[in-house]
């Protein structure tokens, strides 16, 4: 790339096992980075990019990394809990930020400890918490989830173990019965696990999984006779490529929905025109709009909003580099105006970012299939601070003592 | 008693479908002392070309019947599958006559690496259902008994009557004939059976068709079930300890090792996993298949192991 | 220069006992150590360090492991994942809960924990053989991947069950540049290449080599079935152990049971036989062959900068990889060890054809 | 001999182990119709390498054939299969027995018979076999590997014959056999020979009863013939007296009082 | 002891002291051994003994239960009836490797060399039981072990020189042909300096010279180390000329005892084994 070209590697996957998911997600990173170039760029900087395929192994997604930091990565969303971990490591060294948006370690949400990386919008423990105000506000009140029984499926990896501490934080605090059933990956064989569902019986049953365990997992739902609305799932288990090919029979179930979908946004129509038509679509035209499409876009929005922050602190139509990035990353305001402005007009929440909070918004929505599309709910939830904080300083300090750092002060803050 | 049953049933299902898979890997190792780490590959390969020409022959030929279209799609899928037995066989195995197990298997490695390369490529690496209309919901049975009913997947069972089917045809073809025999033959000297006539590159074709065939009918079942995507060539790992404990050479062996395997996993996960946190079935599989080896080194029905100078 | 061995008469049995009788050997070695300790420090690139060379001499070490089982021994193994995560979890234990534990120091005993649990595996195998035999290590594979998970005692009660290591450091020296970790790994890969060979040249290997080749003569002639399989899994699980910690603390940092997992196991299998079955150079070759090849075939389409899809580029390499691991079988299926002694051979007969 | 009509015809053939060990080189023999060829030599000669050359069972050991013919009948044959050899009447007993370890005796004849399809045909085979080897009608029962070793040398000899073959490759059939099984062999070979015109090109270390059995002889030595003739003047050719029969000038000398210290071959290089 | 006189007194008469050698007392003596596979019986109650530093034929129709025999003397198999005293003491059931520690060394009829190792490495096995330096030692190849290494290594070669193998030293022996194959099987064996030594058909497959040769080998092993030798073989010209005594077996039934001269002149043996031609 060029010397005025700011360049983002593109860590993806697109074959192997979590192809079907990794794809959308890919094309929606890079459309975007299309869109912007199209546009004139982040204030007339261009955006230079590099996919590199993982394939969703650990090593190989340290080999991309490496790879690609040599040329002056600006920001890396990894793609996967497994590489963050590694990434997490590594990227404090190279001084390269990670988003990692809706997964990778939830205590990584305090800035203090964690000064690189960027779980922003959500980790797996608002998630939970939002979900269980979900289930709350259908039985009418969290009280009322008192004694009621509620069990979680969730792949049998630091991914699906992370919500456990909060949901058994939660499940003292409203009396209900929590049921954990842990699913081998990758989840091909759930047999045992449902038997025990439909044994147990309980109210409401999370899903957590990813890629071949969703689909499995409400297939053997309905070989069960398990109400599917009864059962709902993480904005990971809650894509087209997770009901698609249960279709019908999925009726009723429900995930999160981290991100808006659908193709009527100004934004989609915008890109539909400059990307797709003008045959730079990075994928076929109709997968535009789908939930993980729309994640990657996101988050390619996000890292991109990040530089043109960090432009109007360090210079406007320079190159950032991976610091003025990361300071960007930290400062970002994404308010209601400048939603709109993305063409993403009250589909998403305002993000602010700070120093000590690396998540800014823990807004998400519910979303439902209907046996065809999934259909969004309209209320918000917002993780509940005064349970999600001591857990994520606790966790954050183990972390810190492990490694041997200490907190960042004020002064690095304003850095 | 009646969730026991039921926790019966799903093991036995589990086992059959596990068997399925199973089959693959015994007829290939039979015929040629070949453990064909290539054969998820080939489920998967299977199950795509029959997911996608399902697809696309109605669209080719502008008609539009499910039937039809599977049918073609099945007749086209089992040509590739021998088509590629015969390429592989001309390219690999030929050129590896006499060398030991493991090199083989190696060799089935890179055959494998191959096949999901190109099954991708030509197929795509997207999800695709296949539909050969299974019953999806669940049966009750004998209501009266016990209370709720004995739930009973329908799908499972068509699958395991399936499998069933398969696995008879498959003993009979393994039968004491002459072709049988000749299998057995090449399994244990190459070079001997070369030697008095047996032509093994026929032998190898025919068997890695059969195993095609396998494939391609374990790939639509679990395709179905799964949807047909890359994780369907994951499922082969849990054939892996069925093949050991049933013996390495014995068809009927798949099936009794996959029962065994099936229904001891889906107990022990129930009535043990919970005091150990779950998620205890797949090791205990193997577990299990240890102790059965221990008391019986060539597994159940396998040949016996000859040691002698 | 002229690859010939004649003219060097051994005047001792000691000098023809030496691992390289051949003098052009020794200074090809001597030469490769030179460039390896030496210049590649100066030369080599970050990426080279942390993507390419580390991987690929902790690799070659725990296939170096592997192949006394499987290459020397004969006893198949699909567990090694497990002993390389017994390795890092028991060296991860040895840190976090004995403070002022010096790295070396949790890095041998992680070796000896995972000698113990290898053992323990290693035991059906008095009575299981071939193939069958796959089964009791798988055993311990998947045990292992369980047990880390929920056992969170192993992860220190981690939440999500991953661990990480910091401020490693060898008497006082901190291994946290890559040239240093790429020293560090060298420094213990050659220790234990020269400790392999030399168990290797020596009663013990020939012991495990007889069981291999035909365990009832074997015995006839003197050797303990027992004693012998028994030694070549504690010697093989002990140095795949420490290749497991130096993985997990030098090359990753940070990470999950999944970093262990069965692949890894198959991966490690595949490195030993393709790379040539007892040999010690063999697993050097064979992670050559895994490890780095897919890298730079990856790349090639960057190189010459042709325009194809991320998808496709992934599906081509697996493809012509496939095709040359058959390849390379067939032009010699003892491995690519084998292949390149035989290449000497000819080359001493040079010029004549024969 | 009479070269009118060959049956086998190897033409200065060479032979080359994994791409380096040079084994044959530049061997010639011929046989006739009908006929008993015998080829000698020390250990290492080359003699089981030619016959895996005839056979083209070389492949299996990584070795192949560099220069020179094999004409079956005028036909070449350095590209058939084995089991197309086989098919053509061309069938080998490998040294060292080979048996199917986990078949039993009666299955490893059966499987000999797999290019036969005539049911009757087969059995009679059997029963054929049987009659020449009672030994091995009584062990049929039980897995080829746990038979002893002339058992197993027997069921390969007797495999072989199950495909009424035209032309049989004998590679040390007299090895582990007991004396007077030898003669029955090499019997059965001459009976063969006469009723059926079986043709057979036998390696055989027994120069002995290999000489008093065959028409005609090579003398196989480092990959090269050195010698060859009929039977009966090589079995009077002195060096062949000494060195593969162990007759002197003053008849067989006691196997105690050979010394240490031999004339060499002349012809060896 | 003097239960095994009684089985003595059915032993064939003294061989012929005529050949310098001196035989010494019975150092196995194998006292109504049966020994039975399943439905087949391949040894019924076989009773001989072996005396210090005689050469020991066994020789028999195929399938007669020779090579089950020394199977049975090293403790490959263990017979359901019958006593075995070595030594003059009775052994429990054992196993082959004890048996070589007690000084029996054996080569096999169907070769059991180590395919994969080099002829070199192969003797060396032979000394396994010898070599006493651990697996530490081993792996830093320092003192002790390099010493004893090159210790045995001189012994070895002697050995090589002996056979006349050595420029094939460093063959893999999976390429050597079949004669030269069991000349190194023979080295294995000497090389653990056996006090008794077992060998099914040495001569097997090789030719009148060859067979000189090998003759040689064991009448200089039996003289200079003055090993005892139990040897099967079917060349009735090789029993003959350097067997001391030769047990007849047939249908896993002893049917002739003694010197050669004797058993040859043995109508059971004639009709059996050795055919009129002989
Ligand atoms: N598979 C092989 N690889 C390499 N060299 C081989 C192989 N087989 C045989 N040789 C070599 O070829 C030469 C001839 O071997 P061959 O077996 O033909 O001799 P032979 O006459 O049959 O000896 P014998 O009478 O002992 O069987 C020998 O020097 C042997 O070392
Ligand atoms: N492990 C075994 N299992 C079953 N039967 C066996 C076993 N070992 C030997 N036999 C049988 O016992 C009988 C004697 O076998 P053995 O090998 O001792 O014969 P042998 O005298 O050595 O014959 P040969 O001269 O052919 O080697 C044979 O009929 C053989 O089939
Ligand atoms: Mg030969
Ligand atoms: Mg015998």
């Amino acid at each position: 790339q060029q010397a005025n070209e700011q360049f983002f590697p593109l860590l993806v996957y697109r074959t192997g096992a979590y192809a079907p998911n990794g794809t959308p997600w890919a094309n929606g990173k890079q459309d975007y980075v299309k869109y912007v170039n199209a546009t004139g760029g982040i204030n007339g900087v261009k955006i230079a990019w590099e996919e590199c395929e993982t394939g969703y192994a650990t090593d190989k997604g340290v080999e991309c990394y490496e790879r690609l930091k040599s040329k002056k990565s600006t920001v890396i969303d990894p793609q996967a809990t497994g590489i963050t971990f590694a990434l997490t490591d590594k990227a404090p060294v190279d001084k390269i930020p990670l988003i990692t948006l809706g997964y990778g370690l939830a205590a990584s949400q305090d800035g203090g400890v964690f000064k690189w990386n960027f779980p922003l919008m959500g980790s797996y423990w608002t998630a939970a918490d939002a979900l269980i105000q979900h289930l709350g506000k259908k039985e009418g009140g969290l009280d009322k989830l008192k004694g009621k029984k509620i069990a979680l499926v969730y792949h049998d990896s630091p991914f699906g173990k992370e919500p456990i501490p909060l949901l058994q934080k939660r499940a003292q605090m409203h009396g209900f019965e929590l049921v954990l059933l842990p699913v081998t990956a990758p989840g091909v064989e759930q047999k045992a696990t449902w038997l025990q569902v439909r044994q147990q019986r309980p109210d409401y049953t999370l899903l957590w999984g990813w890629g071949v365990m969703n689909s499995t997992a409400l297939k053997e739902a309905v070989a069960t006779g398990y109400p599917r609305e009864k059962l709902f799932g993480v904005w990971w288990s809650g894509a087209e490529p997770d009901v698609k090919d249960v279709g019908a029979n999925a009726k009723g179930y429900s995930a999160l929905a981290l991100n808006p979908h659908g193709t009527d946004s100004p934004l989609i129509k915008d890109i539909l025109k400059k990307v797709h038509d003008g045959g730079q679509g990075s994928g076929p035209r109709d997968e535009v709009g789908s939930v993980l499409y729309m994640r990657g876009l996101i988050i390619q929005m996000l890292a991109v909003e990040a530089v043109r922050t960090a432009q109007e602190k360090f210079g406007k139509g320079k190159v950032m580099t991976g610091e003025q990035v990361r300071w960007g990353l930290e400062n970002l305001n994404v308010d209601e105006k400048r939603i709109a402005e993305l063409g993403l007009p009250g589909l998403i929440r305002p993000i602010k970012t700070t120093c000590t909070d690396h998540m800014g918004s823990t807004a998400v929505r519910v979303h439902s299939w209907d046996g065809t599309t999934w259909k969004m709910q309209p209320d918000w939830y917002e993780a509940d601070k005064s349970v999600i904080d001591p857990l994520v300083k606790e966790a954050a300090d183990k972390y810190a003592a492990d490694k041997q750092l200490k907190r960042r002060d004020a002064s690095d803050c304003n850095a | 008693m009646g969730f026991f049953l039921e926790t019966l049933f799903g093991g036995l299902m589990a086992g059959m479908l596990y068997s399925l898979i199973a089959l693959g890997f015994v007829l290939i190792y039979k015929a040629s002392g070949v453990f064909n780490f290539a054969q998820g590959a080939m489920v998967l390969f299977a199950a795509l070309a029959m997911a996608r020409f399902a697809e696309w022959i109605p669209k080719w030929l502008g008609f539009d019947n499910l039937i039809v279209a599977n049918l073609l799609a099945f007749c086209v899928a089992m040509a590739l599958m021998v088509v590629l037995a015969w390429v592989i066989e001309r390219l690999c195995l030929s050129r590896l006559v006499n060398q030991e197990g493991i090199t083989l298997l190696m060799a089935t490695l890179g055959i494998s690496y191959f096949l999901d390369g190109l099954g991708q490529t030509l197929f795509g690496n997207d999800i695709y259902s296949i539909n050969v209309g299974m019953p999806k919901e669940p049966a009750m049975i004998l209501e009266g008994m016990f209370e709720g009913g004995l739930l009973i997947s329908k799908e499972d069972l068509v699958a395991a009557l399936i499998a069933a089917g398969l696995v008879l045809a498959l003993a009979l073809f393994f039968q004491k004939t002459t072709t049988g025999r000749a299998l057995r033959a090449v399994a244990d000297d190459h070079q001997a059976a070369q030697s008095i006539g047996i032509p093994l590159n026929r032998i190898w074709v025919i068997v890695w068709s059969v195993a095609g065939f396998a494939a391609l009918v374990a790939g639509i079942i679990w395709g179905s079930k799964l949807g047909v995507q890359f994780s369907l060539s994951l499922v082969a790992l849990k054939a892996l300890p069925v093949v050991i404990l049933g013996g390495l050479t014995s068809v009927p062996g798949a099936i009794l090792g996959g029962l065994i395997i099936g229904v001891g996993e889906k107990l022990s996960e129930i009535y043990l996993g919970s005091f150990f946190g779950g998620g205890i079935e797949i090791w205990f599989a193997y577990v299990l298949a240890l102790g059965f080896l221990l008391v019986r080194p060539q597994g159940l029905f396998g040949e016996k192991i000859i040691d002698r100078v | 220069m002229l690859y010939r061995e004649n003219g060097q008469f051994k005047t001792s049995y000691a000098a023809d006992q030496q691992i390289f009788p051949i003098a052009q050997d020794r200074i090809a070695i001597g030469l490769l150590l030179l460039v390896a300790f030496v210049v590649m420090p100066m030369a080599g690139s970050e990426y080279l360090f942390r993507a390419v060379l580390i991987p690929f001499l902790i690799l070659a070490l725990a296939a170096l492991g592997l192949n006394i089982l499987v290459g020397y021994c004969g006893q198949i193994s699909l567990g090694t994942g497990a002993f390389m995560a017994v390795g890092a979890y028991a060296a991860y234990n040895f840190m976090v809960r004995i403070d002022g534990m010096p790295l070396i120091a949790a890095m041998l005993l992680g070796g000896l924990t995972a000698t113990v649990v290898g053992v323990l595996f290693g035991v059906p195998s008095l009575r299981i053989k071939g193939l069958y035999l796959a089964v009791a290590t798988l055993a311990a594979q998947f045990f292992t991947d369980w047990a880390f998970l929920r056992i969170s005692w192993f992860t220190n009660n981690s939440t999500s069950g991953s661990v990480s290591v910091a401020g490693l450091n060898v008497f006082g020296v901190p291994i946290e540049s890559p040239v240093a970790k790429y020293l560090f790994c060298l420094t213990v890969v050659c220790v234990f290449a020269l400790a392999a060979k030399n168990l290797t040249r020596t009663a013990t290997g020939r012991q495990w080599m007889a069981i291999r080749d035909m365990d009832v003569a074997a015995a006839v002639i003197g050797i303990r079935p027992v004693y012998a399989k028994l030694t070549a899994f504690a010697v093989s699980s002990f140095i795949v152990g420490v290749a497991g910690v130096l993985w997990a603390f030098v090359h990753l940092g940070a990470w999950e049971p999944a970093a262990f997992s069965i692949d890894r196991s198959f991966q490690l299998l595949f490195m030993v036989i393709i790379g040539g079955l007892g040999s010690i150079m063999g697993a050097f070759f064979g992670a050559a062959f895994i490890v780095v090849l897919p890298i730079i075939l990856d790349q090639v389409p960057h190189w010459f900068d042709i325009p194809l899809s991320t998808a496709t580029t992934s599906h081509l390499v697996h493809m012509i990889f496939g095709a040359l691991i058959v390849f390379f079988l067939i032009v010699e299926p003892h491995g690519l060890a084998k292949l390149w002694s035989i290449g000497k051979q000819k080359l001493r007969l040079w010029p004549f054809p024969h | 001999m009479d070269t009118s009509n060959l049956l086998l015809n190897v033409n200065g053939i060479e032979v080359i182990y994994n791409h380096v060990a040079l084994v044959l080189k530049g061997v010639s023999l011929q046989v006739p119709e009908g006929r008993i060829v015998a080829i000698l030599g020390g250990n290492g000669a080359g003699k089981t390498t030619t016959l895996r050359a005839v056979s083209n069972l070389l492949k299996g050991e990584r070795g192949e054939v560099t220069k020179g013919t094999i004409e079956l009948k005028g036909e070449r044959v350095e590209s058939l299969s084995p089991s197309e050899l086989v098919r053509r009447g061309v069938v080998q007993v490998m040294e060292g027995r080979h048996c199917f370890a986990h078949l039993t005796i009666e299955e490893n004849l059966l499987a000999g018979s797999y290019t036969r399809k005539d049911k009757g045909e087969i059995a009679a085979n059997l029963d054929k076999v049987y009659t020449y080897f009672p030994r091995l009608k009584t062990r049929r029962t039980s897995q080829a590997a746990y038979t002893s070793g002339g058992e197993q040398q027997m069921c390969a000899i007797g495999r072989a014959l199950m495909s009424n073959p035209r032309m049989v490759l004998l590679d040390e059939p007299s090895m582990g056999l007991a004396p007077q099984i030898v003669e029955e062999v090499f019997e059965i070979v001459k009976d063969l020979n006469v009723k059926e015109k079986v043709s057979f090109l036998l390696a055989e270390q027994n120069t002995m009863v290999a000489l008093r059995y065959s028409d005609f002889g090579y003398i196989v030595e480092n990959g090269r013939i050195v010698m060859e003739g009929e039977a009966k003047s090589l079995a009077d050719n002195e060096d062949v007296k000494e060195f593969y029969l162990g007759i002197s000038g003053e008849g067989r000398k006691s196997f105690r009082d050979v010394k240490h210290y031999r004339r060499r071959k002349r012809w060896l290089s | 002891m003097m239960m095994n006189d009684m089985p003595q007194a059915v032993q064939a008469q003294e061989p012929a002291q005529g050949n310098g050698r001196r035989i010494g007392e019975v150092v196995l003596d194998l006292q109504n051994i049966s020994l039975s596979f399943g439905g087949v019986k391949a040894l019924t109650d076989i009773s001989f003994n072996v005396r210090e530093h005689e050469i020991r034929s066994i020789i028999g129709p195929n399938g007669a239960g020779k090579s089950s025999m020394l199977n049975v003397i090293n403790g490959v198999y263990h017979p359901q009836e019958g006593r075995i005293l070595f030594r003059g003491e009775e052994r429990r059931r054992m196993e082959p490797h004890m048996a070589a520690a007690q000084g029996i060394a054996r080569t096999f009829q169907n070769i059991a060399l180590f395919k994969g190792m080099s002829v070199l490495d192969n003797i060396m096995t032979g000394r396994n039981l010898k070599m006493k330096s651990g697996l530490l030692a081993n792996a830093l190849y320092w003192g002790r072990a390099r010493k004893e290494e090159i210790e045995h290594r001189v012994k070895v070669e002697e050995i090589i020189d002996f056979l006349e193998i050595q420029d094939i030293r460093k063959t893999p022996v999976g390429a050597l042909p079949y004669g030269l194959q069991k000349r190194v099987e023979l080295g294995r064996a000497l090389a653990a300096e056996p006090s008794l030594l077992l060998l099914d058909e040495p001569m097997a497959g090789m030719n009148v010279e060859e067979k000189q040769d090998m003759c040689r080998f064991i009448l200089d092993v039996n003289d200079q180390f003055g090993t005892t030798i139990v040897l099967i073989e079917h060349d009735m010209g090789v029993v003959m000329d350097i067997s001391d005594r030769v047990v007849v077996l047939d249908y896993g039934k002893k049917i002739g005892d003694g010197v050669p001269d004797e058993v040859r002149a043995n109508e059971d043996v004639i009709r059996a084994y050795l055919g009129t031609s002989h």
